[in-house]
């Protein structure tokens, strides 16, 4: 039985610290897209989650994800409240405390949801949103994840499909990107759209989001090895040359079409490569993470690209870059995937085992009905009790205001207070 | 030839344009302002406190048109912004002795 | 008393106002706007689709005179300003009944 | 009608507001802007060079009022936003031939 | 005798470059609250700490902390300029070589002090600042940390109070908080508070920073474990759920109270629940972190709303957050500390040991009356040899122009070259 | 032989993701030092180089780099498209897997480049840069890296001039400072330079990027250690030490002379002591820290003050920054370097061994005159092709709208979509 090891434990820590940052990361990336009036409202979504999220999966979340199986459906009560998860190391991490383990699991948790508030920016209600996230993440985050990571029927444990995951393709990308798609169809567009361009207020705080996403990304694709190892390495690499790749995936194509390679077509670039190598970062060679990056850019590149055409208004393209990227990713992790790079892995298709290839398909699309379907009921659900949309008046008036009561920017002068 | 003045809301600045546009109007300027009257502001919230805002985010458009255009440009405005709540904002009109074109010195309503 | 106000390129602030000074003027006053003219904008692109914008960035220079330096002060910017390509933007010239300085209550051609 | 514009100190904005307020102003514009007066600018350093900076920033305040109020206005800007230093700015008086207000269509003086 | 190792070394390396981040972080965290006039003469408050207090602490700081004791009181000059401090391990920390001890500890010695800029933000005069910092770090932050961590009367060393604190919450938070009072006290308020409303000029800015000093925490108490192992999960996982109990500790009275959730809110109360639980990250199980940054989040968002009524001027709320949440966390440990979690803390209140509670009091006491009495000789000191205050003028013109001949935003033009 | 161990690998993981992030870091802080209208421009040269060079990093550039060294020049190309480079150890990095210590030299790669980009900045031609990026990461960086760390003829191989380098201040600081001088001989001035006064946009943006430079560059030279050691302390040390250093270094000058500290000037500093440290931190005690990264910042301001006198246009400063502080790095390493610091380096000119220093001024000399001529090259030849410079018309609207068709910053209102 292997031993702890510091030095795995110092990498799963920092590993932790990194996925924690990406929730600000996305905040940022989101706020900087969004006009000035709602900046604000847009961070705060994801803000919030670190808060109230983190809470709820230290008393239900965790349990009901990484608790012992009950019907290879969702984890027993055995960890609420985080009984017992103490120095001990735990099955699933054999080398490092159960509680770093379930600390670098609860940053997933946060960040999932906090990806869909992008596809309905500028519009949602805050109230709404808090009932939606809480639900949310207890209804539908922790039985996917339960599925693929902790021991239920889409993973590897025994009679499961044995889909591969590295580091949450399924669980964080499609998971939100569906749901993302549920909110869209929910609560509609924004007023103005598409006839007037909505312009991003703040391009270079865009940048700086996608930045610290990437940043991020090495703790989650890299801490998804759970040891400072040759896998953790692999999926570093697999990482960095995905999003490399992705950045010429994306502008190729838009330079051709636009003459114009764009500051954030290259930040979405990144981040659709980053998605599309999620999970397959520990699976494939390195070439193959270049491909599968490439991929996930260019391809997202043409969904997005088509939006205006569907007629949705998917505000800052979560379907475009999570939901596509994520089943680009999917997929081709049951093509290049090799048994010669990771042995608790697979062979893909182009490894002489279509099987595989199958067995992604089928987590995809289990995935993907479940999470919409739970999604819009839980939308209905908090849409009768509390709203999901902020009135047209609101709307206007911009979520900072209207929501928080506060102006992000502001010039000297011109308020007194009121003495309460 | 006048200057019209125009107080509106952002969010309006758009439809604004767009109906100026349609009655033949080939140029404006449009600022940033911050404006105060009757809409009142707003409160914000602060670490605990409340503070009263007076000032609420205006968008100025100006105009300068011709005499005969002025009618047309003011109606154009009037029904572009309008939402019919406080707030809406305010159409001045101020006179305006001369204009050149910079680029041709071109002076008058040529310069328009 | 005059009050010329000019939109012109950014770039060119800093040339118009050293010619603004050599005619004498000791005072005026610059703000940020956007323009809508002849230049048409730009298309910006975003993820794919294109965007038409209308507006430029320009700057406003507002500078009070005496009705006897007005001709100069056109003069002035007109030269500075230009480029002789489209968007060069306008000056106009709006009548000012009366000027005073804060800092003294000074009234008139004196308070500039 | 008149046009008050008052270039004034940012930090005195809120105290030109309030004065403003108390003579029975309803409404008012505010448009950040630089200056460039006696008052010279600053030197700024930046890696080791200087620069001369002429503008300083100044908050712009425009008022639309009755005649029989100008006195009132002009009044009690110049009393709220004198400092007693170089640069506290101007006030520059127009004419306005019209205003309307946007939401009811009212014109005149009403309109204010 | 525990041997040298890879992994705690890797973790504590990756811990002091967190830390050294936080610096920047409160920099913008506290820049984004003033108004942008003084953005930069904020920012610089902070950044030049990271260059000052660095060198001070290497020449004499570190020695005076962790010197050889001298009469429980100060450490002696064995370590001046680091002499010796190389690679073998120093029994503060056995496992991992003496320097990286030596960085991970100067790098709380950097921000202490910077977090004190925040109650006179937008009105000290730079040479006065530079001269109060040099000082108080010497004479107030060294002999502090040392009766606490370096073999002083407050620490567990023989004789010793045997007070916890796990990661400063005296040291750092409430000596911090305390020295804040002083200099309001002694500096006075800004001009137009409190009838103006003196609003932060850029909340994003607010975001990045907290976000920034959320990830850095991560170093700072569960670096404090000195090595990767369970303790550090301990802490590391008790600092995240204070932080983010405190985000719903805060923003809940205030949504009922205000009938607005602010951004700022969830941002001031994240970093008043890590104060929070500073002292008591490695001592308390989960559940009672997520109570203790629940408490700290609430009391601090209290004690604040009240600031007003109290009528002194505490710029950017350094005494509500750090001096509040620091002696909220430093009593709780008290209450909730359990020889469970770590057998080389204490039992507190709650498993049956008043005691501890009271060594806590004592703690507080004690750097709380020598912090305020050093800090105002200093602060008298300096404000007779160069002023602590700037002018009027200068106030009113901020600090940026006055104090560094520098503008944070700059539109095209207007500018010319002096040839010197 | 040494064996894998996780804490060196976790450390490298760590100090790689630290690296990667510089270059966004970069992009800021040169993004917030030029006008509005060009910061998008200035953002993507360095955020592109994320994309394109890690892609031709991983097809030739390592290979070239680390190779099997052929004739003392270059790399073989038995490492071509990361073949074989996997979980098991490599000759350079024994105790880690060779993938780790791979990516961890593509992040020197990465922003190398792109620290050329602040020379020319406001006036170079996308397409171009393109052009040269690729090339320059080629035929210059590959050779360069090398013959100093691959087993070339400046290193320590055997018949090598063994200079020390120990994190990069030839290979990548003295290496992009003299190519950018290149670039701004070739290239010219900006328009209005240098009468006008071209100003920085956002200063805050600028102090942002410095910060995360700072951060990162633990990684950079801490992990240049290539184990979580006493060796990585020394130089985690000597980095922070030399940075704070430096700032005074450069406040103190500018104090005196121009009676304002500057935040940018406490910003560049650091920079420039970062700069002067990379070549020695790992060799030098830290009290030779904190004089080398006080000269560092003391040399750099001189030189940039006296650039308006030399009458180029180093935009942004990188010849006075990275080439003069690479310089005074490599020179002083050659005179305080010593073994009783690092028994793998050497002793230096104060420890009674002129001939280092010597070596350190060949190592200069051959850097500088192949990087210099390639350079040149480099941009004939792509000038020829594409074109280097952006028409007088595109530089006054600004790279963001003529490079890119972007706004960096957007006020509501004023756009259409257009059907395409
Ligand atoms: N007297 C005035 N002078 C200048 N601007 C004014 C004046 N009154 C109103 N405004 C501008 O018009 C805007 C709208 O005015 P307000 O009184 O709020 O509502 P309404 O337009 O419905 O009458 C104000 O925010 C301000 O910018
Ligand atoms: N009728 C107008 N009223 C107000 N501003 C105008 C008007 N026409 C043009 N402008 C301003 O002048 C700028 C330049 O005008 P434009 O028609 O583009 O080119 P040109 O100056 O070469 O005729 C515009 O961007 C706008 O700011
Ligand atoms: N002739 C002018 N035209 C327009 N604005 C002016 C003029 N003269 C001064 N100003 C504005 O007034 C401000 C203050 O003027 P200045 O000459 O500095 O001091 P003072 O108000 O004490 O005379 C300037 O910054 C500028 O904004």
């Amino acid at each position: 039985m292997p031993e702890m090891d510091t030095g795995d434990t110092a990498w799963i820590l920092a590993s932790a610290a990194l996925v924690m940052f990406m929730t600000p990361g996305l905040a940022l990336f989101y706020g900087g897209l969004v006009r000035s009036k709602n900046v604000l409202g847009t961070i705060m979504q994801s803000f919030f989650a670190l808060g109230l999220v983190s809470v709820l999966f230290m008393m239900f979340g965790y349990t009901l994800a990484f608790g012992t199986d009950v019907g290879s459906i969702i984890g027993g009560l055995d960890f609420a409240f985080l009984r017992g998860v103490g120095a001990e190391p735990f099955a699933n991490a054999p080398t490092i405390p159960h509680n770093v383990y379930m600390i670098f699991q609860m940053m997933f948790a946060v960040i999932t949801p906090a990806l869909i508030t992008g596809a309905v920016a500028e519009r949602m209600k805050f109230k709404g949103y808090v009932m939606f996230l809480a639900l949310w993440s207890i209804l539908v985050y922790s039985p996917v994840a339960h599925w693929v990571w902790g021991g239920g029927w889409l993973g590897f444990a025994e009679g499961g499909v044995a889909a591969l995951d590295f580091a949450g393709g399924t669980v964080v990308h499609i998971n939100a990107g569906i749901a993302a798609l549920a909110c869209i169809i929910y609560m509609g567009k924004r007023k103005g759209y598409p006839q007037e361009a909505i312009r991003p207020h703040n391009v270079p705080m865009v940048i700086l989001g996608a930045s610290i996403l990437w940043f991020g990304w090495f703790g989650f694709n890299g801490g998804s090895a759970l040891g400072a190892n040759g896998l953790a390495g692999t999926a570093f690499v697999a990482t960095h040359l995905a999003a490399a790749a992705a950045i010429l995936g994306w502008l190729i194509p838009e330079w051709i079409q636009h003459k114009a390679p764009t500051t954030i077509g290259a930040a979405t670039g990144a981040v659709a490569g980053l998605v599309a190598i999620t999970p397959a970062a520990g699976f494939v060679e390195p070439w193959a993470a270049v491909l599968i990056g490439f991929a996930g850019g260019l391809v997202c590149y043409i969904f997005v690209s088509l939006k205006p055409k569907l007629g949705y208004d998917d505000s800052l393209d979560v379907v475009g870059v999570h939901f596509v990227g994520g089943i680009v990713g999917a997929l081709l992790t049951g093509v290049f995937a090799t048994l010669a790079v990771n042995e608790a892995g697979a062979d893909g298709l182009l490894y002489g085992n279509p099987g595989q290839f199958m067995k992604q398909l089928i987590a995809v699309v289990a995935t993907v009905v479940y999470s919409f379907v739970a999604s819009m009921v839980i939308l209905f659900v908090t849409d009768k009790l509390v709203g999901v949309r902020v009135s047209e008046d609101d709307e206007q008036m911009g979520l900072d205001l209207s929501q928080h009561s506060e102006t992000a920017y502001t010039a000297e002068g011109g308020g007194t207070s009121i003495h309460s | 030839m006048k200057m019209v003045s125009a107080i509106v809301k952002p969010f309006k600045l758009e439809e604004v344009k767009e109906a100026l546009r349609v009655v033949g109007i080939q140029g404006m300027t449009v600022t940033e302002t911050r404006g105060f009257g009757r809409q009142r502001g707003h409160t914000e919230v602060y670490r605990g406190s409340e503070y009263q805002v007076d000032f609420v985010p205006k968008v100025k458009v100006d105009v300068i048109c011709d005499d005969d255009q002025l009618a047309q440009v003011v109606d154009a405005i009037m029904t572009a912004a309008r939402t019919g709540k406080i707030g809406d904002g305010k159409i001045f009109v101020l006179p305006v002795e001369q204009v050149y074109r910079i680029r041709t010195g071109e002076m008058g309503p040529d310069a328009l």
